[in-house]
């Protein structure tokens, strides 16, 4: 019988509930990182479930990455992790180049759950919850071709260059695109290294020499700041921002009708569901389907066209 | 005395376990030059910093002007007018000439802002007063010449209004030319109240202005005398603890057909030196006189192959002529650069490495410290090398300790042709004849040596050739024989 | 001034090869795009070269006076948080505005402390204060941005006379700090320091104040740029400034400063600034591939610097 | 080794500081964390400190030659993509090394050859080359991370009765770049250039290729650190090694050695490469908050070099 969700889990929108407590104490540990609002909704997901687990004989250990996003430092919290000999673990191991760690991890019988953004060479992990970023970037592609009629220009700034969930998001729009849609010109893609000031400026320095853009599509950090940018050309309306991650600091551009649309991870609730699954799984031997996409809600600014 | 302008009384200093000064007693009163002299590494150097507030003391007290002062640093010396002019010479180079002059505040009074005309004015007559009128206030000090650096650093102390002057060995690097301008600024100070301290190795300057003598022996006065009283084996006598005669050098004759070593055919540079042409047999001693400035620096390092020859040739008799220093020291010429902190030392490397190094240019594969080690012993006994051990960085010893150090460099790497720029540059007495020994018997033993020097007694007593350069150009080359000092300096001072 | 003279102001000041550059690229822009030479773009331009050029005039009297400042990324991360935080808990955007500063100026202040008083190499010391700094902000916001967007904020975004606020800012603090680096007992004892701190000490200038002194306008200066890119984008993310120091001191060092010390001109840096900022504005103009961007970067900083050195080869060691 | 030998020991020798640093945080992790003192993560941990050491090897024989060489960060990234294309495309994993170790090499001479030919400051010809690298790793791979798996890929994750093979690279690079150091004339010549090149030019040393040696020494063991790191993913990523170039400058200076050049000790670059991969290690034990991590490593450094000065404080200048 399930244990109802608490008012925790729902805040942060958590689907999965557990099927009742752990016939023995349980330890299980969470891998994350941290440095901005995307990775601080995710924490707040594992507090929640942390909290909602305890009753239930489990502990969860949140081991907190930092803020350099790589995989060496991935692979040395799950060694870390294996270390402590922890029941299950569940991560976000972003870069293909965890695969082989977890790999070694499934081999010593500890399950795996990946939750927000699995590597893109394929894993043994037991189950993968998230957004696929190619489809998340298809998806936002067809919302682009949606909103230009399939035709005009569009520009792209993307996070980092080389860094596989950036590339998938791009890849997957600018893929459909070409495709389907010979009639976008695509201008970029350019790097602004998830910065803010430099999104910014390169984002009004497109629409300086792009005097007919129509979308400005960001692929990592840096949607607001090119709101921003299109608000102080006061091409409002003219020009739009596709982006993801819709973070409360991106709500007042969705409102002055800067930015379009965002696709949304549910960073919270994905962390909240892979946790309580490994959960499930260890204690009651649950099973789930290996990979769990979960659906990108896109979050309409009030210009979207629907 | 109640005179005193300064007196120090059991001034002691060590440092970490090495005792430099023992208790050092020093009075001075205003308009009297006082000479302090010693051995290197006698502790004149840290003695005099430890008046000026550049180091601090370990104990002993120091009255000024009456009242017992401590000078935590150099800014409350010189606010209180004691003004130090190093034994390394301390302008800053990027900094004008006018910035040096009033370095710290400009003359800029309580604005805080820089008046460049007034600055420029007022440096032009301090300039004017020490007779270098020459040198233009606006330029980067860095760009003038030694010479030129050393009259502005005396024009420095005529700005701040010295009342203590004190010059550490001020005349190392100047022709005597040159030090007779310094010695009647000094002369006019004096005579306008200020009291200085003078350090020198070179005793005809010390009988020529000073009033009174003190020597310390190992961070001890062991003399203090008026100048009339004393005499100069005395001193020698006092510095060294015995008494010690400056033997007389015989110059080996040079057969005439001993084989060349080195001979160069009209040589110059891009317009600076040359043409000069002279043959080095084996066992002759070279010796290059001129004024400062005059290209001997540059000629030497035109012979080692470190400046690039514009004209002439070289002609060794294996045919090797280098055209850097690596293969300079490789085909078997050594030599000791002038300016013995930027050119030679290497800092915080150990005695025995900066020893060792030229040597190994020649060895390879895996050394063995330990014969580097025994190598350093031989010369450290062999030339009196005062220092705590091998292991002791080269920056901590005293000056001249490091000059024999790079000279000791120089002969580990068994040279062929010697080639020294200001070998005795500020080395004391006793240190100079082991040099002038060390040269003498290389060369019996068939070494051939260049040197350049500009202490014409030194030139004449240690040559057996002597070449004049003036502007850059060979005025007088001649053996030594029958030379004397006016044939030299005319030659020096030839317009050619 | 005559051609012999335009000769020798190349050959002998170092930021004069920049400079030449900095013609060259402008040129080469005007004539490859047609949106280059508007006064649309050319404020963007100032505007993006506003936040390197301020901080890296600090950043210039640091390396002249012989250090290094690396926190001055993580400096304008933090002070944009703090300025955020401080105007929106009081209410107060002018004290918001003291609190950005503030900060940047404290950590500048214990940089300078800790080199001169503890002896630390400046390198090591502002490598330290950099992940303190970093972690700071980031700590207090929680990794969430904070919003910004009262009057202080028009510093970032705002112009005057067609010219952008953050702009001015810069043309006002160059002319003071060169005032300062040439005509001031302070500034001429920045150059002695850097120069040969040894003989500084011994003519009796303060060294120890005067580090501490550079350091704290080097941080107070990357303190008003975090301020003015929070404001720009009405928005202070803790992670701004991530990197930036690596700019900044490209741009110091291609203004003609020597890393070494002692040497170097405030307008130089300015210069070195503009070079950068034209350059990134020249790859979204011109549609530039990123990857060749990176490579562009790299190839301009060796060439400018490389071609002023084999100018002057003859000098030095 | 008696008591007042350690004092002198700790007082003389930079590197005993931290050392005794190094013993707190290990002694402090036993009793803090059960799993500390187990084979498997002490194994872990040799192996995450490896590739900085490896690579700290190699740029503390530059900053001892007075250089500094900021681009082993990226040659990490394009050395390891090199060696899994060029092990890929040819099938030849030996070649895969070669290739990695040997683009390593060449922008390791490159480096060297730029600073000494075109006298252009170490700093900013590296922080050119950082740039350069980076792209041209992002370029040949199209961005893609690159599989490498194949035996070549052993060095990186593969143990040897127990140990990590990168592991026992490390120690063996170590007493290698030690011997050379310590006992063959090129080692001895790169301190010499290192604290007075005028001197040692003039003392007969070629101060040049002396340079161009330690140059394309470090690229050189970060192009090894590449391929270790790629093989240890099994997957070469071009961003690979982002921002590793402060962590390696770090651990060379906590180890002891003088960012002036001239000092410091081979010995002392692994201590401080161990220091900063054991704090790692503890944050993951320990579960320590992540911005605490970065301000932390900050303090830790400057600690750790401020307590050598402060110890040593009487010396120079
Ligand atoms: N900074 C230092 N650290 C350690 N020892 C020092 C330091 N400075 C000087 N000494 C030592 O103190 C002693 C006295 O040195 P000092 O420079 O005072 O000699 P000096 O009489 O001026 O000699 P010289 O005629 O060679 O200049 C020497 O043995 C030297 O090695
Ligand atoms: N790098 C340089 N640039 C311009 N002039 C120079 C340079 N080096 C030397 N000179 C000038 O060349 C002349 C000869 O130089 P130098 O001082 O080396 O001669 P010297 O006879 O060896 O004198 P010293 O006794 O000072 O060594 C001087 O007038 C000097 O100012
Ligand atoms: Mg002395
Ligand atoms: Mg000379």
């Amino acid at each position: 019988q399930e244990v109802a969700l608490s008012e925790g889990a729902k805040a942060v929108g958590g689907a999965v509930a557990a099927q009742g407590a752990a016939p023995k104490p349980l330890r299980l540990a969470v891998l994350s990182f941290q440095g901005s609002s995307f990775w601080e909704a995710a924490d707040k997901g594992i507090a929640a479930a942390a909290e909602y687990l305890k009753p239930l004989n489990t502990t969860v250990d949140y081991i907190q990455l930092g803020t350099g996003l790589t995989a060496e430092v991935m692979v040395a919290g799950i060694d870390g992790a294996l270390t402590k000999q922890y029941d299950g673990i569940a991560a976000v191991p972003i870069f293909d180049g965890t695969v082989a760690k977890v790999n070694e991890v499934v081999a010593e019988g500890v399950p795996f759950v990946s939750f927000i953004a699995d590597s893109a060479e394929k894993s043994n992990r037991n189950v993968s919850i998230g957004m696929l970023a190619y489809d998340a970037g298809a998806k936002a592609g067809e919302f682009i071709a949606k909103q230009t009629g399939g035709k005009g220009k569009i520009a792209v700034i993307t996070g980092y260059l080389g860094a596989a969930q950036h590339d998938a998001r791009m890849n997957g729009a600018l893929d459909l695109l070409k495709k389907s849609y010979p009639d976008i010109t695509i201008v970029g893609p350019f790097e602004c290294k998830d910065d803010d000031a430099t999104a910014y400026s390169q984002a009004t320095d497109i629409m300086t020499s792009n005097p007919d853009l129509s979308i400005i599509y960001v692929t990592a950090g840096g949607s607001e700041a090119a709101a921003k940018a299109v608000r102080d050309s006061k091409a409002t309306g003219k020009v739009g921002v596709v982006g993801y991650d819709d973070l409360p600091e991106k709500q007042q551009y969705k409102d002055g009708g800067e930015i379009l649309a965002l696709i949304d991870q549910a960073p919270a609730r994905q962390a909240f569901d892979s946790i309580v699954m490994l959960h499930n799984m260890i204690a009651f031997g649950a099973t789930y389907p290996a990979d769990i996409a979960v659906d990108a809600p896109v979050a309409l600014g009030k210009g979207a066209k629907t | 005395m109640t005179d005193c302008l300064l007196s120090a009384r059991g001034i002691a200093k060590s440092f970490d376990q090495n005792r430099v000064l023992h208790g050092v007693d020093f009075d001075i009163s205003a308009g009297q030059v006082v000479a302090l002299l010693g051995e290197n590494g006698a502790g004149k150097s840290t003695f005099v910093n430890i008046l000026s507030g550049a180091l601090p003391r370990d104990g002993g007290t120091i009255v000024w002007s009456g009242a017992e002062t401590v000078f935590r640093d150099t800014r409350s010396a010189l606010d209180a007018g004691i003004i130090h002019i190093h034994q390394e010479l301390s302008l800053i180079s990027s900094l004008s000439v006018m910035e040096n002059l009033f370095i710290g505040d400009y003359m800029t009074g309580k604005s805080g802002i820089i008046d460049r005309k007034a600055l420029a004015a007022k440096a032009r007559e301090l300039l004017a007063r020490v007779g270098a009128a020459h040198i233009d206030p606006r330029v980067e000090a860095g760009s003038l010449s030694t010479a030129e650096q050393q009259i502005v650093e005396i024009a420095k102390a005529l700005a701040r209004n010295a009342r203590l002057l004190i010059l550490d060995e001020p005349t190392a690097s100047l022709t005597p030319h040159e030090a007779e301008a310094l010695f009647a600024i000094v002369r006019d100070l004096r005579a306008h109240g200020v009291a200085i301290i003078f350090i020198s190795h070179r005793f005809d300057e010390v009988f020529a202005i000073s009033d009174r003598v003190v020597v310390l022996r190992d961070g001890r006065v062991v003399g203090d005398r008026p100048v009339a009283e004393t005499t100069r084996a005395g001193i020698i006598a006092d510095m060294t603890g015995r008494a010690f005669t400056f033997d007389a050098l015989d110059k080996p004759a040079i057969a005439a057909d001993a084989p060349i070593r080195l001979k160069a055919e009209a040589i110059a540079d891009k317009g600076r030196v040359g043409p000069v042409s002279f043959a080095l047999r084996e066992g002759e001693i070279l010796g290059i006189f001129g004024l400062v400035g005059a290209g001997r620096t540059e000629l030497l390092e035109l012979l080692c192959g470190i400046r690039p020859l514009a004209a002439g040739t070289i002609v060794r008799p294996d045919g090797i002529v280098p055209t850097n220093s690596t293969e300079a020291w490789q085909s078997g010429l050594a030599l000791l650069p002038e300016g013995r902190k930027t050119n030679g030392i290497l800092p915080s490397l150990s005695l025995a490495e900066n020893v060792a190094v030229a040597k190994r240019q020649k060895s390879g594969g895996i050394l063995d410290l330990g014969v580097e080690k025994s190598l350093f012993a031989r010369f450290r006994d062999a030339l009196g090398i005062v220092s705590e051990g091998p292991e002791q960085p080269i920056r901590r010893l005293s000056g001249g300790n490091q000059q024999k150090v790079i000279f000791a460099r120089c002969l580990a790497s068994e040279p062929e042709i010697l080639f020294l720029d200001e070998p005795t540059h500020g080395v004391d007495v006793r240190t100079k004849a082991d040099i002038y020994k060390q040269i003498q018997d290389l060369a019996k033993k068939g070494m051939s040596v260049i040197f350049v020097s500009s202490e014409l007694p030194e030139v004449l007593a240690l040559a057996s050739t002597v070449m004049v350069l003036s502007r850059g150009r060979q005025t007088l080359l001649a053996p030594n024989q029958g030379l004397t000092e006016n044939d030299v300096l005319t030659a020096a001072f030839a317009q050619a | 001034m005559t051609a012999a003279n335009v000769v020798r102001f190349v050959r002998t000041r170092r930021e004069a090869t920049v400079l030449a550059m900095l013609v060259l690229v402008f040129l080469g822009l005007t004539f490859a795009s047609e949106f280059f030479l508007t006064g649309r773009n050319l404020s963007n331009v100032a505007r993006q070269i506003s936040v390197v050029g301020i901080v890296a005039l600090g950043q210039a009297l640091v390396i002249i006076a012989g250090g290094i400042d690396l926190s001055v990324g993580s400096v304008i991360g933090l002070s944009a948080v703090t300025g955020a935080i401080v105007s929106a808990t009081t209410g107060m955007p002018s004290l918001g505005i003291a609190g950005a500063i503030g900060i940047g100026m404290a950590i500048g202040f214990a940089n300078g402390v800790l080199i001169t008083k503890l002896r630390i190499n400046p390198f090591i010391t502002t490598l330290g204060t950099l992940s303190i700094a970093r972690g700071a902000a980031l700590l207090i916001t929680n990794g969430n941005p904070q919003r910004f967007d009262n009057w202080a904020a028009f510093l970032g975004y705002g112009k005057i006379g067609g010219l952008p606020v953050q702009f001015i800012l810069l043309v006002a603090l160059t002319i003071i700090v060169w005032l300062f680096a040439t005509r001031t007992r302070w500034g001429r004892n920045v150059y002695a320091v850097g120069d040969n701190a040894r003989a500084a000490r011994l003519a009796g200038i303060d060294v120890a104040r005067t580090r501490i002194l550079v350091f704290t306008v080097s941080g107070s200066l990357a303190g008003l740029g975090g301020l003015l890119l929070g404001g720009m984008l009405t928005n202070a993310n803790p992670n701004l400034g991530l990197g930036y120091e690596l700019d900044v001191i490209a741009a110091v060092i291609l203004g003609g400063v020597a890393l070494s010390g002692g040497r170097g001109s405030i307008g130089g840096v300015v210069i070195g600034a503009a070079l950068i900022g034209l350059l990134r504005n020249a790859f979204v103009l011109l549609n530039v591939s990123g990857y060749w961007q990176t490579i562009t970067i790299g190839l301009v900083v060796i060439l400018a610097v490389g071609a002023d050195s084999l100018n002057r080869r003859s000098e030095e060691d």
